[in-house]
């Protein structure tokens, strides 16, 4: 008989190194047309963390995400970044991505202010143009405010920066100190349906509410969340490295490692947590590896609540969980079945 | 159908020999992509709208994505370009008595051999620097590299990989994370311990926590070894200048760390490299690390050509890293309307052959393994130790996926003990702005109750549906007793 | 992959000539959809020098009903047997044995026939036609001669063909046109999954005895072959056809399977996995008796 | 060595290969198409997917001289100078592919589905897409896409048929 269970799973997770140094430096470059450049380090592996980090440049300079254009993953071009790695690019190099967008920004407020009769602090930068705040009618284009900056000024409007997250060591004895700049925090429940004669679990559905600070592109922040949970799920059921008696892999191909296709996912829904983080850039944290922390354990609490058996070694395959409800069923007190 | 009668060396047939064959045929040169596709594009409106922070903008690499035009590095090309193949050990652990390359070398279309003593600091790690480029005189697990070829084609330098002869004198693996725990186990990179790493957090008393609670309940959770499987295998393409300059074409997600590690293998100075890394297809923490780059320098080095390598499904799953198996105990004390007193916990991560991003992992574990709850009482202690396994490294969530597994399924355990509602007991205990994390890191931006609240909103989620399980067995809770069950 | 010649048959007779010339002096293997063959060849270190492209034989793509049974041509792919209405029609079960097979591309490429001769025990499409009593037809240098299908297999990828011979065509007796069948198969994932254990059931029903008729029964990757479930066929000839007869037939399957255990399960659970199929086989093919009725 | 000739995205084209070349080798290596990916090359990830007279294969299971004579579409086909197809507009637009390495063969997989089924199920996408590993995304935003490209080329065909 097929029985159905659900399961929730809380989870927090850091983000950037623990308490080791990992800066990431960026230079942000405007041309004659108000539009940017942005040099990173940092090396796009899917996540589209160039998509965001564009954002963040265009964010800060007032301009679209397509008015920045990105150069990556050269040591000869691009300054010196941690890389893709512990959720920390959005973080990490957004930050610097944002402060180095920042020093062009204020750049060109020094340029424009006295074109504008006004201070620098009384500027901001909104929809391609430098603006008088509060009187939007007095305002110059970025495009002249950077060639003005270049031809008249003498200044290029090009700016650097980096980050590093502020972390403080940690104790060696009680572990005590502060190793992460920021952490986020998620809740998946999972709705799962296990056959009970043969152990064989079907994921029906999870719901994800995850907090990401700001999400920077909600539509990246989803497809981080839909991947980890489908990478969670093979964790939770099917994945596993198998060894022989001398220690030789057994199962080192997508035939026998057993990963899911589209026919094992569930049905996902994102939810975003709203929420802003003061040390991100535009209140933004990340969200690449928190994703798939909590879907094991929403799944696994799921197969308790649906027959229940604790299966407390992943993955729980078929099998295991036959074997556990072989073994409850023998533990119960007979009874006379009618 | 012609055969070529000797086919000494089955180089690849370049298309300007295919137009000469079959004169005719062909009114355009073969190697003209035959791809359409307009270069006059729209510009989805999500990327063009200010503000730009909070846009569902479409990505900078997707139309390249969907027209198959993204260039991964084995779908890059140069002129005279070579293949490399790793010959890998096969045994988990060994003495390597013999390498005999001879036959390989005499190989028609095999231009380069290596092996571990032609590498100039034969060793490398992002913290400990324990891993070799080519195993030469001891072999660590199974996917240990020893041999590199470089050939005209990939199925020559595969062909001439199984042509090396190598002695090994076998020795006994160790496999157990726990056995290699134990002190009197031989060590895998002796004289060097076992265990590599340590890690503690100590906050409050957890004996007076214990002493406070109304129920003490245990738990004992393990996890598998897992691969990242990123749906682009490793590659790399190297090539040397008449300068002396090396480019490496890389599927690394690390450009600064990687130039670092390879030119230091090399002994070279960082100025020397240059590592460009193009759109990579998948990394999830496996590409974090130098694999084949120096084998690959040093291949082009001695043939004065670029050689490229790209791993085959199997070489994924041996020789790149994979994720910690966890060994975890846990105990934690809760007062009978759901509040934990105390908790206890005991972390044995399986290190595999080499340490590779296992402090990241131990510390990630043991910081998180309390969970984002507040406790006030903690002990956490955290080892990795080394077995003969395929290294464990990197993978999205170091450690994280597995203490969340742990912690609550124990979570959940409680709940059922004391017959509170999964979502409750988390409400009651869950961090909130200020919490004290187990660091004793004051916590911002915290919205772990919202998430569940939500979820829980969005999920349907009721108190009456937890009678879906009835019937279930009653954790095994326990009175006495304080060690954590090894 | 190692280098080889290969040669293409234009048909049936084509391709038992290029065999018997070159099998005599080669190592010659056969390709047809490749699926099992390239995958096979890719990481080996063994290869074939001459390889026979059996992919354009014509002759043996048909599916026939006939009076005197159904005829499948060895070439025909999974996903024809998928699309075709005579087998949807006469066999469901067949075309579900074949959706359970690989994917979409590899569904495109397999052929029934390949399957079969490749032999491995967990093969997908063996259970269904050994519970139908196919019957494998064999084409070599002679002609054709045909064998029981269940005789057809000596082991693990071992058949009784012979280096010049090919599996032509795969017939299932008129005596079974139209029996109600079912196939059920248990893997380790829902997509592309290699089969822990396959069952396939088989019988007519007597209406008003309201018993077993003929139950025949398939079980595939519990055994070096495919084998029949004798022991659970011989106590359902005949018997009433209730709920508790199918469980009870399902662990006696159980008993005749002989599986062992590996890396994908063990063998205990594996019995516990043919009862259990075979119930619900038994229960699939009854519904289907009953629709038909 | 053998001289195959195919028509590849409608084009008749021609190279001489080993006979152990596999049509992806061939497409790749000779045709310098590369958009089709080689992930396992033994047939269990789907990114070599293509079209071969109208079904999807794959190409690394597929030898080149099996595919003589044959009609072979790729991922490079499917654009013209005019536009992008819609269903790799659909994946552009919904950010469906992350790494982007599965690509090709799941686009193509998807093409294959809807000119077969014009308006597919989501079971039906997920049987399509049941051989094209991906293991960025958990699938769900290709499905969406899908279903929207559905949309799209069912209003080009009726538009076409008017």
């Amino acid at each position: 008989m097929k029985k159905r269970g659900r399961g929730m799973a809380c989870m927090w997770y850091p983000i950037g190194f623990t308490v080791a140094a990992n800066p990431s430096s960026a230079v942000v470059k405007l041309d004659e047309d108000g539009t940017a450049t942005l040099l990173t380090g940092t090396v796009e592996t899917g996540q589209g963390s160039l998509t965001i980090l564009a954002q963040i440049v265009a964010q800060e300079l007032g301009i679209s995400t397509d008015d920045v254009n990105v150069v990556s993953a050269d040591t000869d071009a691009t300054p010196m970044d941690t890389g893709a790695i512990a959720s920390r690019t959005t973080y990490v190099t957004g930050n610097a991505a944002r402060l180095a967008a920042e020093k062009v920004k204020l750049m060109l407020f020094d340029v424009v202010a006295p074109l504008l009769n006004v201070k620098p602090n009384q500027l901001e930068a909104k929809d391609h143009r430098i603006v008088v705040k509060g009187f939007p009618q007095r305002n110059m284009h970025i495009g002249d405010a950077a060639n003005h900056a270049r031809t008249v000024t003498g200044e290029p409007p090009i700016g650097s920066a980096s980050f590093n997250p502020a972390t403080v060591a940690l104790d060696p004895e009680t572990g005590q100190g502060k190793p992460f700049g920021t952490y986020v925090y998620a809740t998946q429940i999972a709705e799962v349906e296990v056959d009970d004669e043969t152990g064989d679990v079907e994921v029906l559905r999870i719901v994800a509410s995850h907090d990401c600070g700001t999400p920077i592109n909600p539509m990246l922040v989803e497809g981080q969340v839909e991947g980890g949970i489908s990478m969670g799920v093979g964790f939770a059921l099917q994945e596993e490295i198998l060894f022989n008696a001398n220690g030789v892999q057994i199962n080192p191909n997508l035939t026998n490692y057993i990963m899911p296709t589209s026919l094992d996912m569930p049905e996902v829904e994102v939810d975003i947590v709203d929420n802003y983080d003061p040390s991100g850039p535009f209140g933004a944290k990340g969200v690449g590896e928190p994703t798939l922390v909590p879907t094991a354990a929403c799944i696994l609490n799921a197969i308790y609540n649906a027959v229940g058996v604790r299966i407390t070694s992943l993955p729980a395959t078929a099998e295991k969980v036959f074997n556990a409800i072989q073994a409850k069923r023998n533990a119960e007190p007979k009874q006379i079945t009618a | 159908m012609d055969k070529d009668k000797n086919p000494k060396v089955a180089e690849k047939v370049s298309p300007v020999e295919t137009v000469l064959k079959e004169p005719g045929i062909l009114h355009e040169p073969v190697a003209a992509p035959l791809v359409t596709y307009p270069i006059e594009v729209v510009i989805p409106k999500a990327r063009q709208q200010t503000p730009a922070v909070g846009q569902r903008a479409t990505r900078l690499d997707g139309r390249l994505h969907g027209l198959g035009q993204t260039g991964y590095i084995d779908d890059m090309t140069f002129p005279g370009m070579l293949y490399a193949k790793i010959r890998r050990a096969g045994v988990a652990s060994a003495r390597i008595k013999s390498i005999d390359t001879s036959e390989a070398e005499a190989m028609p279309g095999v231009m380069a051999v290596l092996t571990g003593k032609d590498v100039p600091n034969n060793s490398f790690g992002p913290s400990i620097k324990d891993q070799p480029v080519l195993a030469y005189e001891r072999v660590f697990h199974a996917g240990d590299g020893i041999v590199a070829v470089a050939a005209v084609t990939e199925q020559i330098a595969a062909e001439a990989c199984q042509k090396v002869k190598i002695e090994f004198e076998v020795l006994t693996p160790v496999l157990d994370p726990l056995e290699s725990l134990k002190l009197e186990t031989p060590g895998v990179h002796a004289p060097s311990a076992n265990i590599y790493q340590k890690k503690f957090i100590k906050k409050g008393d957890v004996e007076k926590g214990f002493a406070m609670s109304d129920h003490i309940i245990e738990g004992h959770f393990t996890t598998q070894m897992v691969e990242h499987v990123p749906m682009e295998p490793h590659a790399t393409i190297a090539m040397w200048d008449a300068n002396g300059r090396l480019t490496v074409y890389s599927t690394l997600g690390r450009i600064t760390l990687g130039r670092a590690d390879l030119a230091s293998t090399l002994g070279i100075p960082i100025s020397r490299v240059r590592i460009v890394a193009t759109i990579v297809g998948g990394n999830f923490g496996g590409k974090n690390e130098i694999t084949t780059e120096p084998v690959l320098a040093l291949l082009s080095k001695k043939t004065g050509r670029p050689v490229k390598s790209v791993f085959t499904r199997p070489d994924e799953f041996i020789a790149s890293t994979t994720r910690h198996p966890l060994i975890m105990d846990y105990k934690t004390g809760v007062t009978k309307d759901g509040r934990i007193q105390a908790r206890k916990l005991r972390l044995v991560l399986d290190g595999g052959a080499y340490c590779s991003w296992s402090e990241t992992t131990l510390s990630k574990a043991c910081i998180l393994s309390a969970g984002p709850y507040n406790i006030e009482n903690l002990y956490a202690e955290a080892y990795v130790v080394y077995t003969n396994k395929t290294m464990t490294g990197a993978m999205r969530g170091f450690g994280a996926p597995q203490v969340c597994f742990a912690y609550e399924s124990h979570m959940d355990d409680i709940a059922t003990l004391l017959n509170m509602d999964p979502l409750d007991i988390r409400l009651i205990n869950a961090f909130h702005e200020g919490s004290i994390s187990p660091t004793g890191q004051k916590l911002q931006s915290v919205v772990v109750k919202e998430s569940l609240l939500r979820a829980a909103e969005r999920f349907g989620w009721n108190p009456k549906g937890s009678t879906a399980g009835a019937g279930k067995i009653l954790p095994k809770e326990i009175t006495s007793g304080t060690t954590v069950r090894a | 992959m190692r280098a080889f010649e290969l040669y293409s048959a234009k048909d049936s007779h084509d391709a038992v000539a290029l065999l018997a010339k070159h099998s005599a002096t080669s190592k010659v293997r056969i390709i047809a959809g490749g699926t099992d063959l390239l995958a096979d060849l890719k990481f080996s270190a063994h290869s074939p020098n001459v390889v026979v492209d059996i992919s354009r034989a014509e002759d043996l793509k048909s599916i026939i009903a006939t009076e005197d049974g159904l005829r499948i041509g060895a070439l025909v792919t999974h996903s024809q047997i998928m699309r075709s209405v005579i087998i949807k029609e006469m066999f469901p079960a067949l075309v579900d044995a074949a959706h359970t097979i690989g994917a979409v591309q590899t569904r495109n490429l397999g052929t029934i026939g390949g399957n079969l001769v490749t032999a491995v025990p967990s093969m997908d499409s063996g259970a269904t036609l050994i519970a139908l009593e196919a019957i494998a037809s064999i084409q070599g240098p002679e002609g054709r001669h045909e064998v029981p299908l269940l005789d057809f297999f000596l082991g693990p990828r071992k058949t009784i063909l012979k280096p010049d011979e090919l599996l032509a065509e795969i017939i299932i007796p008129k005596q079974n046109l139209g029996k109600p069948t079912a196939f059920l198969k248990f893997g380790l994932r829902k997509g592309q999954a290699l089969a822990l254990v396959n069952s396939a059931a088989s019988f007519w029903v007597d209406w008003e005895k309201h018993t077993f008729v003929a139950p025949r029964i398939g079980l595939g990757a519990v055994a070096p072959k495919v084998i029949r479930a004798t022991q659970a066929e011989t106590f359902l000839e005949g018997r009433k056809i209730t709920p508790e007869v199918m469980a009870e037939a399902g662990l006696i399957a159980a008993s005749d399977a002989k599986p062992i255990s590996d890396f994908r399960a063990s063998a205990g659970y594996r019995k516990n996995l043919v009862a259990v199929l075979t119930k619900r086989v038994l229960e699939g093919a009854y519904a289907l008796a009953q629709a038909k009725r | 060595m053998l001289t195959v000739t195919l028509k590849v995205n409608g084009e008749t084209r021609t190279a001489v290969v080993p006979p152990e070349t596999t049509l992806l080798r061939m497409l790749r290596d000779q045709l310098n198409l590369t958009g089709s990916k080689l992930g396992c090359d033994v047939g269990d990830c789907g990114a070599c997917t293509v079209i071969v007279d109208g079904k999807v294969v794959n190409s690394c299971l597929m030898l080149a001289g099996q595919a003589e004579g044959r009609d072979v579409q790729t991922i490079e086909g499917l654009a013209t100078m005019d536009r992008v197809h819609p269903i790799q507009r659909a994946f552009e637009d919904c950010a469906s592919l992350q790494c982007g390495f599965c690509g090709p063969g799941v686009i193509m997989s998807a093409k294959a589905l809807l000119d077969e089924i014009p308006n597919p199920t989501i079971p039906q996408i997920r049987d399509a897409l049941g051989g094209n590993l991906c293991r960025c995304t958990g699938y769900v935003k290709m499905i969406e896409a899908i279903l929207i490209a559905a949309t799209a080329m069912r209003g080009e065909s009726a538009q076409a048929s008017r």
